[in-house]
């Protein structure tokens, strides 16, 4: 296939496929193309987007390409959906936080960090297809074990679980020295 | 900036983190009596202000006072005179410093580029003639929630259900035993064949999830295929013992 | 609004939205932009995916406009969606469901269960391997009673059916917060 002619196709499968689309199933459907000119076509079509200011962008997320408005319309096609904002609460933003970094988690791990119960926060979660059950722990009473999913790489805009942010260590994370009158009992 | 502000706190950990933020001491040697003071009316105040007050909001109370106690002790003695070592405040740092990197990779992933507020992506859909290999994936809980929708239809029978479970899954798991004492290893199926309804049948196969749990049976498929095994997995003394332990699924809590 | 900036954000909205977008709603979104311009912006991204050769074209259909694949990547686009996975209907996941709980069970009481006949339904689910024939119940007619396979575990990814949530855990899973406060304590 020449190019041009695989360009435009490429641009075709991932306009119409609203998940995002991993190259070897582009290679699948173009049975005989060989991988790394996709690579290569996907590469420029994602320069184009970006330096021609385009409506929208080539995202490389949750294992595979997928086109997304960019971020500076967002007002506009917000608007065309006539508001609704996907707001996510601070619980379950720290919620599927936790999940995230330490699954596969039971909901009393999760409980136990948090420091509140968090029923309500979980099933919203399990609702939106952010979190799933994965297993159940082996401990008595088998509580069920908790997991992030692709809808939640897709949400956040990550490539793999890899790619989330590190989380500080603990050491790091004291806050500046104080003078206070406390007996002190470390260092 | 002195506007008068309650924040929303999503629970004693965060309120105690607002604390020790305000009052920029270091987390990892906390003034106890200080904060403990101010974190009581905090809770105070909420409280005035008619806002719930969950329960782990008194418990940490209760840990802060605890710790507040042991601080004022001279080093190496606690209440009982015991030899006690290290930090009261330990384990609480411990906890604050842990909620800590989740609350901060909370607000890392709020900054990220989020899907449907700051970027969308089209929707389409797979027109069905085309679509042949199988489910897309699906999780536990779709299953679920189909099943429970199923029950909300059908609101009798579900209360039904429910009153007629709490009556019999602890008989249904004692005559199961007696049956697999005396049977040795049993098909799955076959522990249904002797339902008269469909209620019996649920009761049955609680019991039997109920058994699987605290680990009295067995359950297993010795091919792919294969009929699903059922077995006893312990004595049956020690599993009367166990049952008698355990609370059964909605047995009991009055609910 | 430059010309660029609304190209792009026309761009966006088109991109965004699956179903024809009218010019006048267009303009809604776009409060304050003359319907001349957007006409002519439209005009310009038509004529310019035409003779780039794009995956995708600007089409005027059924009283608005819709970004389209063209016809000539028709084949490789039904490729892609060829082998995607179909979503499960409604009926399909309620019935094995109660298959999965009640198993075994035979027709006519799935059928009492759901209200509604389930031929269609069950015949998919044996296709797909999710349900089989597990014997024939004793009672006159003797008909078939059905159960879950292992194909079904693998899909919900269930070690064996005693995985599957029990009605509490169902209910804990599947309401609203309640208040109940659950001792946090396991592990």
């Amino acid at each position: 296939m020449e190019r041009d002619r695989l360009k435009s196709v490429l641009e075709s499968l991932l306009f119409a496929c609203d998940a995002p689309l991993a190259v070897h199933r582009m290679g699948e459907v173009l049975e005989g193309v060989d991988k790394k000119e996709i690579a290569s076509v996907l590469q420029e079509l994602q320069a184009e987007y970006e330096t021609s200011g385009r409506g929208f962008r080539l995202v490389e997320v949750a294992g595979g390409f997928q086109m997304r408005t960019p971020k500076e319309n967002a007002e506009w096609v917000k608007n065309l959906f006539r508001g609704r904002p996907a707001r996510m609460s601070r619980a379950t933003l720290e919620t599927v936080a936790i999940i995230a970094y330490k699954q596969p988690i039971t909901r009393a791990e999760i409980e136990a960090i948090r420091g509140v119960d968090v029923d309500g926060v979980l099933s919203t979660l399990l609702e939106r297809r952010l979190v799933r059950i994965v297993a159940r722990k082996d401990v008595p009473g088998r509580p069920f074990l908790y997991g992030t999913t692709t809808e939640f790489l897709e949400m956040f805009n990550l490539k793999d679980l890899s790619n989330l942010p590190t989380l500080k260590e603990m050491e790091e994370m004291t806050l500046p020295p104080s003078q206070n009158q406390e007996p002190s009992g470390e260092e | 900036m002195t506007r008068v502000q309650l924040e929303i706190f999503e629970g004693p950990l965060d309120l105690l983190l607002h604390l020790i933020k305000k009052n920029e001491v270091n987390i990892a040697d906390i003034p106890i009596a200080a904060i403990t003071e101010q974190y009581l009316a905090t809770l105070e105040l909420m409280q005035s202000l008619n806002l719930d007050v969950a329960g782990e909001f008194l418990v940490m109370a209760a840990t802060l006072i605890h710790i507040k106690s042991r601080v004022l002790l001279p080093p190496g003695e606690d209440e009982d005179g015991e030899e006690e070592e290290g930090d009261p405040r330990e384990e609480l740092v411990r906890r604050l410093l842990e909620y800590q990197r989740f609350k901060e990779a909370a607000e890392e992933l709020e900054g990220r580029e989020i899907l449907k507020r700051d970027v969308f992506v089209r929707r389409s859909e797979v027109p069905e003639d085309l679509a042949t290999a199988g489910f897309e994936g699906l999780s536990l809980f779709d299953l679920i929630s189909a099943l429970r929708q199923v029950l909300e239809r059908f609101p009798d029978e579900g209360i039904h259900e429910v009153t007629l479970e709490r009556i019999s899954v602890r008989e249904k798991m004692s005559s199961l035993l007696d049956d697999l004492q005396r049977r040795g290893k049993v098909i799955f199926q076959s522990l249904f064949e002797a339902a008269a309804s469909r209620f019996e049948i649920i009761v049955t196969f609680l019991a039997m999830l109920e058994l699987a749990k605290i680990r009295a049976i067995r359950v297993w498929q010795e091919e792919r295929e294969g009929p699903i095994v059922i077995e006893l997995a312990a004595p049956l003394e020690d599993i009367q013992e166990r049952m008698a332990q355990e609370k059964i699924e909605g047995e009991g809590d009055g609910a």
